[in-house]
């Protein structure tokens, strides 16, 4: 292997939530299969909070690795902190990538964001929820 | 775990044979041939005796042979030696657009020397076109350089056709055949070639050597300058060892051809039918049957090769891909890519080469790990979703 | 009969323990390191422990190190690589009139190119004049190199303070360091210069293996085009064997230094003192102290080298000259030349270069061999006779 | 060896003929120490004939063999027959020699030339043997 860590190797061979999410609450899809990779992430928010995530990943072995352990990371994190996941705290979660591999922990955090973003930009949902919690509160 | 290599076109294992033959020259036998005294004298006598063999091997005398450090290194030497030599006459060089690196960035290294460049095309099947050829070649052209075949797609050129329509303008003819000699029939007069690279490690010899076969009568001028080693054509000591294992691994693959065509092509063939067979969406890159006995490669749609490759050697099995994300410059396989195969595909590249210590237990075992594992990606893969799903973006 | 091997300036044997870890890389372990599975991680895991031995013999950092197929190709690879990679800044170049073919004819190859070439004297000794070089560096001067030491006379060059002068020019500066590496300390922080050249066969290692070291950030353009191996600066397939017995033999050479040194100079010094007490008429060439360990290099007037040679051979002893009639080409070694030695005087040249496992028996035999044969050639020497005579024209 | 024939090496190992004749009837000498190969001949001439052949060489493997079997073909010839040895003549009786070492079958082949013509400008020598030998027929 091109020097993969134990961690990426056991998250390549074990990915932990690949699929798809039914009616998600955001989408978010990089990449592009003509340059070697395309992530897909699908968040489901409950409350502010990443209730599921799931990805498909066409791509090498840290394309997948990355998925699967940005998919960890996210995992009931807010979404303020699933932002808060940067390609660089993704490649250190894995014990390191190989220098021509970054690119894929960029891709990792992208399609997350994105998920976020799409889920944010919903008309409504985000006003909606925030709404809703101040109305909780109150 | 079963261990299964199918990577034959990286490089190949060292035939026992071989190796027992090289080990005296590593033991007692350690002299250098350019010494006057006995231990010169036996390292002399050994690098003639293989200079023998594979001028035996390929229909040459072995003066014409010279011994390099690599397939690699008798590209450079035959691509800018040659062109060198002829630039009197003109500066425009001619290759195909699938030649292996040694060959492509040589000529680009010329390029940046004042030499011109053309890049004949192939089409789907990686055959080159006779007629670009023809068209390409100019007066001024002084050199045609085109593969005999193709390790990664496994495509073999009629290379005596395309040499003679560089003749017949006058050009020398180079043909890089580090991927068939020893592997197929290859003879320089049958060929009608003016110069010809081969490899060690491409035919069960040792890694570290290679040789450049060079027509009596064709001027090339020396790559790596230093002492009179090889008749002045490439200076440095004779790596004698490799130097014999080269001999005994071309003399070996002279009397075995036959048989290791056949070994190689059945295997190759129930490979190739089997995987087809049993998985969908899977594509032979290269012809049909113009093709090098032990090459089985394919793209697999909506899945990558480095991942496939991963979970193959997780059950033990060694292959290749020409996938963008094995490359480490991350580009798909400028063969697959010239031979005009969407990148999206080319990422789903897969290699099996065949060798002789192959079995047909080997092949089924590939045949029965491939589907869960082509599976079990693409379950995880959002292409292969959208197709399933009709979708845009699929295929 | 006795055999008695002393010319291991012309290649060292392999020692055991290399032989013993070259061996799992013939066999099983036949991976490309290129390739992505287990036989692959075996092959580059292999070579880059070696890279890291080979590093910290010469106190580099592993990152640094480039491995070439021999001194010759590292030779080139630095004298052309670093001057076409300044070549914006100047086109001329310094080297010593001793330098190594490899280093020489390169030089050469660049003169057609278009660069400029300065070759700075030496003295009787060997040793480059150190004002001479400063003389020469000029405002365009890009590239200097001095070796390190001669293998021939056995001469070593104060190469720091000539690398100082180069660098106050803000030239890049090269030693070819094939002949001392594993032989003497060998630091290219004390050395204080820019790239280095080293070769297996000259420290117990195989043949078809060199390594240049490049300083971090030093530009260096490749030479071997081709494949992304050795971070992109030598294409070709990783001659993973060679690699690996090159670190072990570095490993070695790193822990034995002190004691090979001693056992060397002793056996050198009874050589050195015995030839010249037995025999008239016999000069040392090279610089009496300044020298390698194991070299022992006269001139024997009235007779002729490869005679000598023969002679010697007749009785099992391997050794070697400068003489013109042991060149292929017939002209006596340049490197006697240029210490000024009279063409007449140069034809006796004889090398006894010594190795580790030779003893102080195999000295006492070639002392006892030697009077005899200058006797036999001698009394069929016309010069010897006209010096007898006391003629003009004897000496 | 240069890859030299058995036959150079048994002349080498065994040169016939060396040495220095007194007061010998011609002297060639030939080559230059600096070049690398130096021969002296010498001969005797008796009644037109080679009565005896020695010679000096400095010089290589080569040299030294080519010096010996020269004497050898020499010995005994008439003066023109002995002029007709020939550098090809020389290599073919050494079964052979490395294509560097042409050279010194040329050298051999002239030494003895000039050995003869040396022989044959000393004063009266030439005349006085051909007529000596008239005299004696008649
Ligand atoms: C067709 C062809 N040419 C040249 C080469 C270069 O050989 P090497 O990397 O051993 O120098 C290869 C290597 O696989 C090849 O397949
Ligand atoms: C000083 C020096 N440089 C370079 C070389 C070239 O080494 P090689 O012929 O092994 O390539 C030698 C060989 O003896 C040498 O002594």
């Amino acid at each position: 292997m091109p020097v993969y860590s134990d961690k990426v190797m056991e998250h390549f061979m074990n990915p932990r939530n690949v699929g798809e999410i039914e009616n998600p609450d955001g989408i978010g899809e990089v990449g592009n299969p003509v340059c070697g990779d395309m992530m897909t992430f699908y968040i489901k928010v409950d409350d502010n909070q990443l209730s599921d995530v799931k990805f498909k990943t066409f791509g090498c072995g840290a394309a997948i690795a990355v998925s699967s352990i940005v998919s960890e990371m996210a995992m009931g994190k807010t979404l303020e902190k699933a932002r808060k996941i940067t390609p660089a705290l993704v490649a250190q979660e894995l014990e390191g990538l190989p220098k021509n591999k970054y690119h894929c922990s960029n891709l990792g955090a992208q399609a997350l964001n994105k998920a976020i973003d799409d889920y944010l930009k919903k008309p409504g949902k985000k006003v909606k929820s925030k709404k809703r919690r101040k109305d909780e509160k109150e | 775990m079963r261990k299964v290599y199918l990577d034959h076109a990286a490089t190949t294992p060292i035939l026992p044979e071989v190796l027992e033959a090289i080990l005296p020259y590593f033991k007692d036998a350690y002299g250098n041939p350019q010494s006057l005294h006995g231990w010169g004298d036996d390292a002399r006598e050994a690098i003639e005796d293989a200079r023998g063999r594979v001028a035996d091997l390929i229909g040459a005398q072995p003066e014409e042979i010279i011994f390099t450090s690599s397939g690699t290194e008798s590209n450079n030497l035959a691509i800018k030696g040659l062109a060198m030599a002829q630039q009197s006459k003109g500066k425009h060089i001619v290759i195909s657009a699938i030649e292996h690196f040694s060959v492509l960035h040589s000529a680009r290294t010329l390029e940046k020397w004042g030499f011109e460049l053309t890049l004949v095309p192939v089409d789907r099947c990686g055959l080159v076109d006779r007629e670009d050829v023809a068209k390409n070649i100019r007066e001024d052209t002084i050199l045609v350089s085109v593969m005999h075949a193709n390790g990664e797609v496994g495509t073999i050129q009629p290379i005596r056709e395309i040499a003679r329509l560089a003749k017949e303008a006058g050009a020398i003819f180079h043909t890089d055949a580090v991927a068939t000699t020893g592997t197929i029939p290859v003879n320089v007069k049958e060929l009608t070639v003016d110069a010809l690279s081969l490899a060690g490690n491409q035919l069960y010899g040792p890694k570290g050597i290679g040789a450049l076969w060079v027509k009596k009568g064709v001027r090339i001028i020396p790559f790596l300058d230093g002492g009179v080693q090889e008749g002045g054509r490439r200076a440095g000591t004779e790596n004698v060892p490799a130097i014999v294992g080269l001999g005994k691994a071309a003399e070996l693959a002279k009397e075995e051809m036959e048989s290791r065509m056949e070994h190689l092509s059945a295997l190759r063939n129930r490979l190739i039918g089997g995987l087809l067979s049993r998985n969908e969406h899977v594509t032979l890159t290269g012809h049909p049957t113009q093709r090098l006995p032990g090459n089985a490669s394919f793209c697999i749609e909506f899945i990558e090769g480095e991942a496939t490759l991963m979970l193959l050697s997780s059950k033990g099995v060694a292959a290749s891909s020409g996938s963008a994300c094995t490359s480490r410059a991350l580009k798909a396989s400028h063969v697959l890519t010239a031979m005009g195969i969407p990148p999206e595909i080319a990422q789903g590249s897969l290699l099996f080469s065949l060798g002789l210590e192959n079995t047909e237990e080997d092949v089924d075992y590939v045949l029965e790990a491939m589907p869960p594992i082509v599976d079990k990606l693409r379950q995880m893969s959002p292409l292969y979703a959208k197709f399933l799903k009709g979708e845009r973006g699929g295929r």
